[in-house]
């Protein structure tokens, strides 16, 4: 019992963070369509912010991570604007692949500002962790699973309690109608997808608390990222965070039963189901 | 006696909790082209898509040539020989229309016949001349013929046409009427047509079913329906457009 | 669709004279060998991917069988992948099948999702079946030197001809099937389904067709593969990026559905990219793929439908010619 | 049509490029400069460079005539077209490369079949056991880093009079950690020590925490992990956090690069890691390296800077620029200057298959902002601590 237990402490924990790093993703693709298979870059351009904030302002990563949000949002709006609002309204093909062409273009452009190496920050969080009876609970998750928890609560806020929030939510579901009520749905999507941008950038400065930065981590989170979303439903913002934290104990309470590594065999298995029986996710539309 | 071409019984569809069709029956005869009527939103597009496969009755039976259809995969139920137009017309876009009509005919028969079914059925609309166009260069009344078409090449038993002459000018309409009448005549294709013109339900159907909110309220030849006080309170109490 | 098969016969006669021309040992020689692998591995996409549009990301799963079984077969029992490699593409037409059932009434993104999680599922497989597949640490090709029962040779020069006729294979089974009765459902399955159903397409079937069809040709370009670059291993061969997305890309750069555009695309693709290898590898690290990148963004927003347009041919070739052929 | 023309031109000059220069001689590099791998491709072919300056600068020899032509392959699809590529368009007499065993078996696949011989320090078994005649491999097999791993651990902690009875392997499941974790499981077995834990992991992975529990569960006496960096922080970080004090004794990579003391800091101190070489060897090498690059020089730089080192002087040996007659110069040439002094050995030579006969792995200690070699004894420059981490 114990172990099924910390397992799913474990899985929780971590699972927080795909969730955020996940649901910048899900946003894009309720608002305008789109799957973003770039997304995870903005992960790697979150984490590279929020290291260059602990590396020369000496910012705990979970402070830098509100900065990377900011990037994260002023760079997601411009690309939007620029590139993909050419081909809003251009097959699934052609956003699929305009996507895949700025992943190379982020990643290896990464490469050539900051070069190869590893950037890791080192804070007290990372060696410590609470005990409660037999259990552990890692410092540095724990921060990572509130900062997610306040991220999210905070873009709930922000979708159903301000204008912009009700702006984008109509412009998700009916964009000529939007349009109708005088909401400039270009400027919304721009926003939406910046939103999008910023928030996987956060969860960037948020993974930086535990792993390196470097130009191709981004290829480490892409298929979590679907994974999550589609679990969570496509589209659906707190679906994604639930999906998150389903990724999370799947992934860390199948390591009973399975070997680790077939850990992500077991997820997309799981994957492939949910989408076969139940394409509108897990959690379907009641969480949108 | 034979059974009839078509036997709809008790059929009720449901949409979550709403009742798009309620324990709708009739029957079709061989040859007889019967109308479908109702306001906006009485079920006669629904009704359409339960006949041909596409929605699954909650309950009900649909028995066509003899044989229950519920359950049957649309596909199934147009080689039995029950297929439909689209209402917003669905023709395939990317292909012309001769291709759209030619991909029907292979549902059932080899490329080398279906050429010639193919272009048949562009004859038989009189729509020749417009087989090369691609479906995005065709006006709406071709695309709802075109429609025809290519529901033709399926060698429909039945065929269920959804407002194939709503945009379409008085002229136009009686030389699709005369098509219609004249398919009836040489292919011995059963019809039911849903309209929303009332004159060319009257002068084509031989009976005319009446839809509202989901229930068959009447059924009846042209005369005895245009006279019934239960179709004119629901036409009225909808607000009738034509 | 004679006249294709025609044309496509002489793009495989000229590459093979092509391949003569050249020095057997250069690296044009290979260059070509990739532009013709590529428009193959294009081409078996375009099956499911062109004509009824479903977004396959997975299609690395058939590759890596291809590439696998004749392999396995080759060292464990010196099988020739003359056989080998029909046998992988069965064993991918299945696989194919397997995937489809579940993920066949899935639509656009949700369908390149599911595909994409099962080409990880088998590359993930791969490595852990090492009993089989040698694991992570990959698979040789047994060396047999010059031997064309065992399809193996020193120089590259003499894969040309084995490339080209497997490019015309793939090619042909496209162009036949695209004019064909398959081809003509597959179109109306991917323009409307619903449609397609109710003018008595067994819409199931077709798309379960097409899958096992573009699988088993995904599956011998796998093989063909193996034995041209004698090392496997799963990360190569089941590569999402390396492989599925490629395949995609190959197809979509050139012009998604056509004939022609999975050629124009594995012309574009290989060339550009071995180009900017060659030219700026040594310059700055990262910058060919950058340059690559950029290429594709501004293909994609120029031409959203592919270097070779899809609207004008519809109606100019496929659509008149249709009838005559 | 007429694009298509104009590239498939392209394609026919590509091939027809002219054959080499005539005075310099060209050696190809082919390292993964760009992707996951990017970081210990640049830093092997940081190492070359250096190794070449200095030689140029050292000798009067053929060193001078030397140009090192790199290229980057991310991944091992891309090893066939850039190996050939480097041997017809650009004429190289040899090739060294590549970081990742599995581009090394694709490159070496090509260079077999086209007589140019090519020097590795990848780790895999299998690179030298083809049959293959033109691989070189300068460093010991991924089995033989593997059975030292576990060995020279448990030498060490015997001395100290520490008994080791069971262990917990842990191993990313690429080719590098599947390879090396075998030869630890095999060392094990005819140790007769138990393997309590035995997991591989997707390279990637978010949180070991799945991995600590199980080891903390089965209270080995040592666990050896072999990772990259990202693995490698995570496991040590989770193990401090668990409050397990085991020893974790390091599978080279991730454990002996600069970067895992910018990640762990103070809590470095006295990792143990098996090593294939270390720059303490070569402290004046190591100097300029510093200096340029500002990090101490990963024993991936010294040893690429070597086997180039070793190709340059078997040119010059075999007095020819044929492929064939330098292969058989450098499976002839026993080379101790340069780059090789610092190697454990202190030269290379290579037997018939292409294997190493001099290199042995070695065992070094993280000691403030350095590694240093402490065993074998006749190799070490520090006594080994065998500390607990408290």
């Amino acid at each position: 019992m114990t172990p099924l237990v910390q397992a799913i402490l474990d899985g929780l924990l971590v699972g927080g963070v795909y969730g955020v790093v996940a649901v910048g993703l899900s946003l894009v693709f309720g608002v305008l369509g789109i799957v973003n298979f770039a997304q995870a870059e903005f992960l790697m351009l979150g984490m590279y912010v929020a290291w260059f904030a602990w590396s020369f302002l000496g910012l705990d990563p979970m402070l830098g991570a509100v900065l990377a949000l900011a990037a994260g949002f002023m760079l997601g709006y411009v690309i939007q604007r620029l590139l993909v609002q050419r081909v809003m309204s251009s097959d699934h093909v052609a956003q699929i692949f305009l996507t895949v062409g700025l992943l190379a273009v982020m990643e290896n452009g990464a490469l050539m500002i900051f070069g190869p190496d590893f950037r890791s920050v080192q804070t007290d969080a990372q060696m410590i962790s609470y005990r409660l009876g037999p259990f552990f609970i890692s410092a540095v998750y724990l921060k990572a699973f509130v900062a997610a928890v306040a991220i999210s609560v905070a873009l709930w806020a922000l979708l159903n309690r301000t204008w912009l929030g009700r702006a984008i939510r109509a412009t998700a579901q009916d964009a000529p109608a939007a349009q109708l009520f005088g909401i400039n749905t270009r400027w919304i999507y721009g926003i939406a997808f910046g939103l999008g941008a910023a928030l996987t950038a956060f969860g960037g400065g948020i993974v930086l608390s535990f792993a390196p930065a470097y130009p191709t981590i981004g290829a480490n989170y892409v298929v979590l990222m679907f994974t999550v979303v589609v679990l969570g439903g496509l589209g659906s913002v707190m679906g994604a965070l639930l999906g998150g934290l389903l990724v999370g104990i799947v992934q860390s309470a199948s390591t009973l039963v399975l070997p680790i590594q077939l850990q992500n065999l077991a997820l997309f298995v799981i994957f492939i189901a949910v989408l076969a029986l139940r394409p509108e996710g897990l959690l379907g539309k009641a969480a949108k | 006696m034979s059974e009839p071409l078509l036997s709809v019984s008790d059929v009720t569809v449901r949409f979550g909790g709403l009742k798009a069709l309620n324990e709708v029956a009739f029957t079709v005869g061989e040859g007889e082209v019967i109308g479908l009527i109702g306001p906006n939103g009485a079920g006669k597009t629904t009704c359409f898509s339960t006949l041909v496969g596409l929605n699954r009755p909650k309950s009900g039976s649909i028995r066509f040539q003899g044989q229950e259809m519920v359950g049957s995969k649309p596909h199934r139920v147009a080689r039995a020989g029950m297929t439909k137009t689209f209402q917003n017309t669905a023709l395939f876009p990317g292909m012309t229309l001769y291709d759209n009509v030619l991909t029907a005919a292979l549902g059932h028969e080899p490329l080398a016949q279906a050429r010639e079914t193919a272009t048949r059925c562009l004859r038989d609309l009189h729509m020749e001349e417009a087989g090369d166009l691609a479906v995005e260069d065709m006006t709406f009344p071709q695309r709802a013929l075109g429609e025809v078409a290519r529901a033709l090449a399926t060698s429909p038993k039945l065929l269920l046409l959804d407002e194939v002459m709503a945009a379409l000018t008085p002229a136009e309409m009686d030389e699709v009427i005369a098509t219609i009448l004249r398919l009836r005549d040489s292919h011995g294709i059963a019809f039911v047509v849903v309209e929303h013109h009332m004159k060319a339900i009257m002068k084509l159907s031989e009976r005319i079913l009446v839809l509202n909110f989901g229930e068959l309220i009447a059924s009846g030849t042209p005369d005895e329906i245009s006279s019934n006080p239960a179709v004119i309170e629901a036409y009225l109490g909808a607000g009738h457009d034509d | 669709m004679k006249r294709s098969l025609l044309i496509l016969a002489v793009i495989a006669i000229a590459a093979i004279l092509l391949g003569l021309a050249l020095d057997p040992r250069s690296y044009g020689v290979r260059v070509l060998c990739l532009i013709l692998m590529a428009a193959a591995l294009g081409q078996a996409w375009n099956i499911v991917g062109g004509l009824a549009n479903q977004i396959s990301l997975g299609h690395a799963a058939f590759f890596g069988i291809g590439a696998y079984t004749s392999t396995v077969l080759q060292v464990q029992f010196e099988l020739t992948p003359w056989i080998g490699m029909p046998i992988g593409a069965v064993l991918a037409a299945v696989a194919a099948g397997a995937i489809a059932l579940p993920t066949m009434r899935l639509k656009g993104p949700y369908f390149a999702l599911a595909t994409l999680a099962f080409g990880e599922i088998c590359r993930i497989g791969a490595q852990a079946m090492s009993g089989v597949t040698g694991g992570p640490q990959g698979l040789s090709v047994p060396f047999y030197g010059d031997s064309l029962a065992m399809m193996q040779f020193r120089q590259p020069g003499a894969y040309v001809p084995l490339f080209a006729a497997l490019f015309f294979l793939v090619s042909a089974v496209f162009a036949v099937m695209s004019h064909g009765r398959l081809g003509y459902m597959l179109r109306a399955v991917r323009e409307n389904e619903e449609a397609a159903e109710v003018t008595g397409i067994d819409t199931v079937r077709i798309k379960l067709t097409g899958a096992i069809i573009s699988a088993a040709c995904t599956a011998l370009v796998g093989g063909l593969f193996a034995q041209f670059t004698f090392f496997i291993d799963p990360d190569t061969v089941f590569s999402t990026t390396e492989i599925s997305i490629r395949a995609a890309l190959i197809a979509i750069v050139g012009g998604v559905g056509l004939l022609w555009g999975p050629i124009v695309g594995a012309l574009f693709v290989v060339l550009v990219e071995e180009f900017l290898n060659s030219t700026l590898s040594d310059a700055l690290p990262g910058i060919s793929p950058f340059l690559f990148g950029v290429a594709l963004v501004v293909i994609v927003i120029a031409r959203p439908e592919g270097l070779v347009s899809f609207r004008h041919l519809v109606t100019d070739r496929f659509g008149k010619k249709g009838k005559e052929a | 049509m007429t694009t298509k023309a104009i590239l498939l031109g392209s394609a026919l000059a590509l091939g027809a490029l002219p054959a080499m220069a005539q005075d310099t001689i060209k050696i190809g590099a082919i390292f993964p400069l760009s992707g996951p791998n990017a970081q210990f491709g640049n830093s092997s072919v940081n190492g070359m460079r250096l190794a070449l300056e200095r030689m140029q600068e050292e000798t009067d020899g053929i060193a001078d005539r030397v140009e090192l032509v790199v290229t980057d392959v991310p991944a091992p699809g891309d090893a066939p077209a850039a190996t050939q590529r480097l041997i017809n368009n650009d004429g190289v007499v040899g090739l060294i490369g590549s970081f990742s065993s599995s581009i090394t078996l694709a490159a070496s696949e090509i260079t077999e079949r086209a007589q140019v011989p090519m020097i590795s320090h990848s780790f895999a078994d299998q690179i030298t056991e083809r049959g293959y005649e033109y691989i070189f491999q300068i460093s010991s097999k991924g089995s033989a880093i593997g059975a030292a791993q576990l060995n020279h651990a448990v030498e060490i902690a015997e001395a100290e009079g520490v008994d080791v009875s069971s262990i917990a392997i842990l191993y990313e499941d690429t080719s590098y950690g599947t390879a090396q974790a075998a030869g630890i499981r095999d060392a094990a077995a005819e140790a007769g020590i138990e393997v309590a834990v035995d997991q591989g992991y997707p390279l990637g992975i978010s949180d070991v925490s799945p991995l600590i529990n199980s080891v903390r569960r089965a209270e080995p006496d040592i666990v050896f992990p072999v990772s990259y960096l990202n693995d490698s922080l995570l496991i040590v970080r989770t193990m401090r956090q668990q409050g397990l004090s085991t020893p974790v004794v390091g599978g080279a990579a991730g454990y002996i690069i600069p970067a895992f003391k910018d990640g762990l800091g103070e809590f470095t101190e006295n990792v143990f890691s098996v090593a294939p070489a270390n720059y303490d060897y070569v402290p004046e090498i190591n100097a300029d390296y510093e200096e340029a690059h500002g990090t101490f020089m990963p024993h991936e730089a010294l040893m690429y800077g070597a086997a180039l080192q070793h190709m340059i002087t078997a040119i010059e040996e075999a007095d020819s620029t044929d492929p064939v007659e330098i292969r058989d110069a450098i499976s002839a040439l026993e080379y101790c200057d340069g780059f090789a002094s610092g190697l454990p050995g202190e030269c290379i030579a290579f037997d018939e298959t292409g294997a190493t006969t001099t290199g042995f792995p070695i065992f070094v200690q993280w000691r403030g902002d350095d590694i240093v070699t402490v065993y074998p004894p006749e190799s070490a420059r520090e006594e080994p601590i065998w500390a607990t981490a408290d």
